[in-house]
């Protein structure tokens, strides 16, 4: 273990901007990214359930 | 000589049709009919090669299409002038048929606009004719690109009532010496016999 | 090659129906390279120095310009669709569009280059290299775009999308070919840059009509 | 499935970052800003990777008209992009205390940028035309005209920077890799493909679902 403290760690010798810059960065993208795949997944989803709705409205009204 | 099997077609999500099949000879010919958006076009572009089938075959010759025989074979006309409007009609033709690698002397092309009513306007940029004559320019191609399958697409849209009985002649014609049409319209077409397609 | 040869006359006769069109972009080329000593500076020492990437880089602008016409002409009035039907086969009438395109957009450029060097105070011989450059590198700059071209045909926003998709392949042109010039002027020879400018134009002159092919049999579908 | 490769992701991320951030010493010559590499790396690699994974599978559906291949290519090429834009990010972030500029005109660097624009490029074609299926077709054929180019640019960056080098920095030297830096940097790597498989297989899922709504399957799938 080299580090002594948590400052330490953060202050990282001196390049706290550039180390925690590119690994912040690197998060934040590999997070936000799944989360718009999945919110293409449920709009696709979403769409989907309204068609069949919408199928099944149309069967009810030419039934009745 | 032209068989069809099976064919399907779909544009984006829609489902067009499905199981199409026909079957041409010499001298037959076969009107393709339906309303608007049914598919006749992309039937047309289906038999000619321009876009895939989803299932199905075509067959010419017994060789499956497309190949450079059924190409050598083929006339299309669609819906679009393909002309050049900054060309004479005669270059139009005349280039045309060299880029097809057909030889076309300029007797034989002045002899087919002149029967197509264009006496007069061979030397005229096609920019300035009428919609109806710019189409007959590209219905002189008929006479000057020997072909034994013409597919015309809408060919007797635009056109006046002496060009259209002079397009039913020419196809008559073609029937007569053994070759074969596949052609569409709404109206009932001035050409006797034919098989018919309703998609 | 009857064929081949025949689109050639054709796409020529059909410029010189429309002058216009071709002398737009020789004249941007004009503009552009004599825009950049005003914008810099009359100093002869740096102007010579970056008088081949400048003259390069406008170059392979002017070359994108005309680009987006390359196919789209004959695909509204549907004369492209009659060539995909032809029995002659498409990539020959592709490959003699293509060098049409070269005849009125790039050679012009070519035969331009040496005049223009004038304004940067090249001397006779760096001026041979640079027109030996453009020579072997415009037909490359047309043969990738003609795939852009026919990518782009019938899309969206078609102009702007081209630029992106053809521009970075342009990189490895523009480095060779301003190289050649500078290597020269260093008095390193511009041998080897010449001769991998000419590798690579035939690489590109055998694969780039195919690929054009493909990408116009796509977007006729 | 995806659970599984998200799993395998983290972990191999968390077994990754300890190993970069309490493992790894410190450099001699870099200090504590070499650990940068510990993600630049594997996402230039990852970036270069997928291109060739995208580029096969385009070809895949050129070749054999299959429909899925051209939905992987789709799915992939955001990750792609991602991935450049990182190592370009890290990469400045990189250079700045090392060489003092954000930028350098590096091969590497000039390379990996137009890589990003390569993928721009694809997904902008893609956006662009409205027919999936010509859509995919289109885009198979620029990325395989990509891949071919990919090494002549490479090679022609390459050659014009020794041309123009007129500092001295050389990347080359990078320092000496230590066993740890390698281990590190291998789980990094790992952890990447993981994540990249993983979200391009939930892309690719969507994507699926969009274009086949219309089919029965897709219908029942929902349920």
């Amino acid at each position: 273990m080299q580090w002594n403290s948590v400052g330490e760690f953060f202050a990282m010798g001196g390049y706290a901007l550039y180390v925690w810059g590119s690994f912040g960065a690197c998060a934040l993208l590999m997070i936000a990214e799944p989360f718009l795949a999945r919110r293409r997944l449920s709009d696709v989803r979403k769409s989907l359930a309204r068609e069949r709705l919408a199928d099944e409205l149309e069967l009810q009204q030419k039934n009745s | 000589m032209l068989n069809v099997s099976g064919l399907a077609c779909s544009r984006g999500e829609r489902r067009l049709f499905t199981d199409v099949g026909f079957s041409l000879d010499p001298g037959e010919w076969l009107h393709v009919q339906g309303e608007n958006g049914a598919g006749k076009t992309s039937l047309m572009r289906l038999l000619v090669g321009l876009s895939p089938a989803d299932a199905g075959e075509i067959r010419w010759r017994n060789e499956p299409t497309p190949s450079v025989e059924f190409r050598r074979d083929l006339i299309y006309l669609g819906h679009h002038a393909a002309v050049k409007e900054d060309l004479t009609p005669l270059e139009n033709l005349l280039l045309a048929a060299a880029l097809d690698g057909v030889g076309l002397d300029e007797r034989t092309a002045l002899a087919a606009l002149v029967r197509l009513g264009l006496r007069g306007r061979e030397d005229l940029p096609v920019r300035v004719l009428s919609a109806g004559q710019k189409r007959r320019v590209l219905l002189a191609r008929l006479l000057t690109r020997p072909a034994v399958i013409w597919v015309l697409d809408e060919a007797f849209n635009a056109l006046d009532v002496a060009a259209v009985r002079l397009l039913g002649d020419l196809i008559a014609e073609h029937l007569a010496a053994g070759g074969m049409a596949v052609l569409t319209s709404h109206q009932p077409l001035p050409v006797p016999g034919g098989k018919a397609l309703v998609l | 090659m009857n064929a081949f040869l025949a689109t050639v006359r054709r796409d020529l006769l059909l410029a010189l129906r429309r002058k216009s069109e071709v002398l737009t972009a020789v004249f941007f080329f004009v503009i552009v390279t004599s825009l950049f000593p005003l914008g810099i500076g009359p100093e002869p020492v740096l102007l010579k120095k970056i008088a081949p990437g400048i003259l390069w880089v406008a170059a392979l602008l002017a070359t994108l310009l005309g680009l987006p016409r390359l196919f789209s002409a004959d695909h509204v009035d549907g004369t492209l669709e009659q060539m995909a039907l032809s029995p002659s086969p498409l990539g020959l009438l592709v490959a003699g569009k293509i060098l049409a395109h070269w005849l009125l957009c790039g050679l012009p450029l070519v035969l331009l280059a040496p005049i223009l060097g004038l304004q940067f105070d090249l001397d006779a011989s760096t001026l041979g290299i640079l027109t030996l450059a453009l020579l072997l590198g415009t037909p490359l700059l047309s043969l990738i775009g003609a795939i852009g071209a026919a990518l782009t045909l019938g899309v969206r926003g078609g102009g702007v999308l081209l630029a992106l998709l053809v521009l970075p392949l342009y990189i490895p042109a523009l480095i060779f070919g301003a190289g050649a010039v500078e290597a020269h002027s260093a008095g390193l020879g511009a041998g080897g840059h010449l001769s991998l400018l000419a590798a690579m134009l035939a690489l590109a002159g055998f694969f780039a009509p195919w690929a054009t092919t493909a990408a116009l049999r796509v977007a006729l579908e | 499935m995806i659970p599984w490769f998200w799993a395998a992701a983290i972990i191999f991320g968390v077994g990754g970052l300890w190993i970069s951030f309490f493992v790894a010493p410190t450099d001699a010559q870099q200090g504590e800003g070499y650990r940068i590499i510990f993600v630049h790396v594997p996402a230039s690699w990852m970036s270069m990777f997928i291109y060739l994974v995208m580029a096969f599978w385009a070809g895949l559906g050129l070749a054999l008209n299959t429909r899925v291949s051209g939905m992987m290519a789709q799915a992939l090429a955001p990750t792609g992009a991602l991935m450049a834009a990182l190592s370009l990010w890290t990469g400045a972030l990189w250079g700045k205390p090392m060489w003092g500029a954000w930028w350098v005109w590096d091969a590497r660097l000039t390379s990996e940028l137009i890589l990003f624009f390569l993928y721009l490029g694809f997904m902008a074609l893609q956006a662009a035309i409205d027919d999936p299926r010509r859509a995919d077709k289109a885009g198979a054929i620029l990325a395989l005209v990509g891949v071919v180019n990919i090494p002549i640019i490479y090679f022609s960056v390459k050659w014009w920077n020794t041309l123009h080098q007129g500092s001295t920095i050389n990347l080359n030297k990078a320092p000496s890799m230590a066993q740890t830096m390698l281990w590190g940097m291998l789980l990094m790597a790992l952890a990447f493909w993981m994540y990249s498989i993983a979200v391009a297989l939930m892309r690719v899922r969507a994507i699926i679902l969009e274009r086949e709504r219309h089919t029965e399957w897709v219908k029942h799938a929902v349920e």
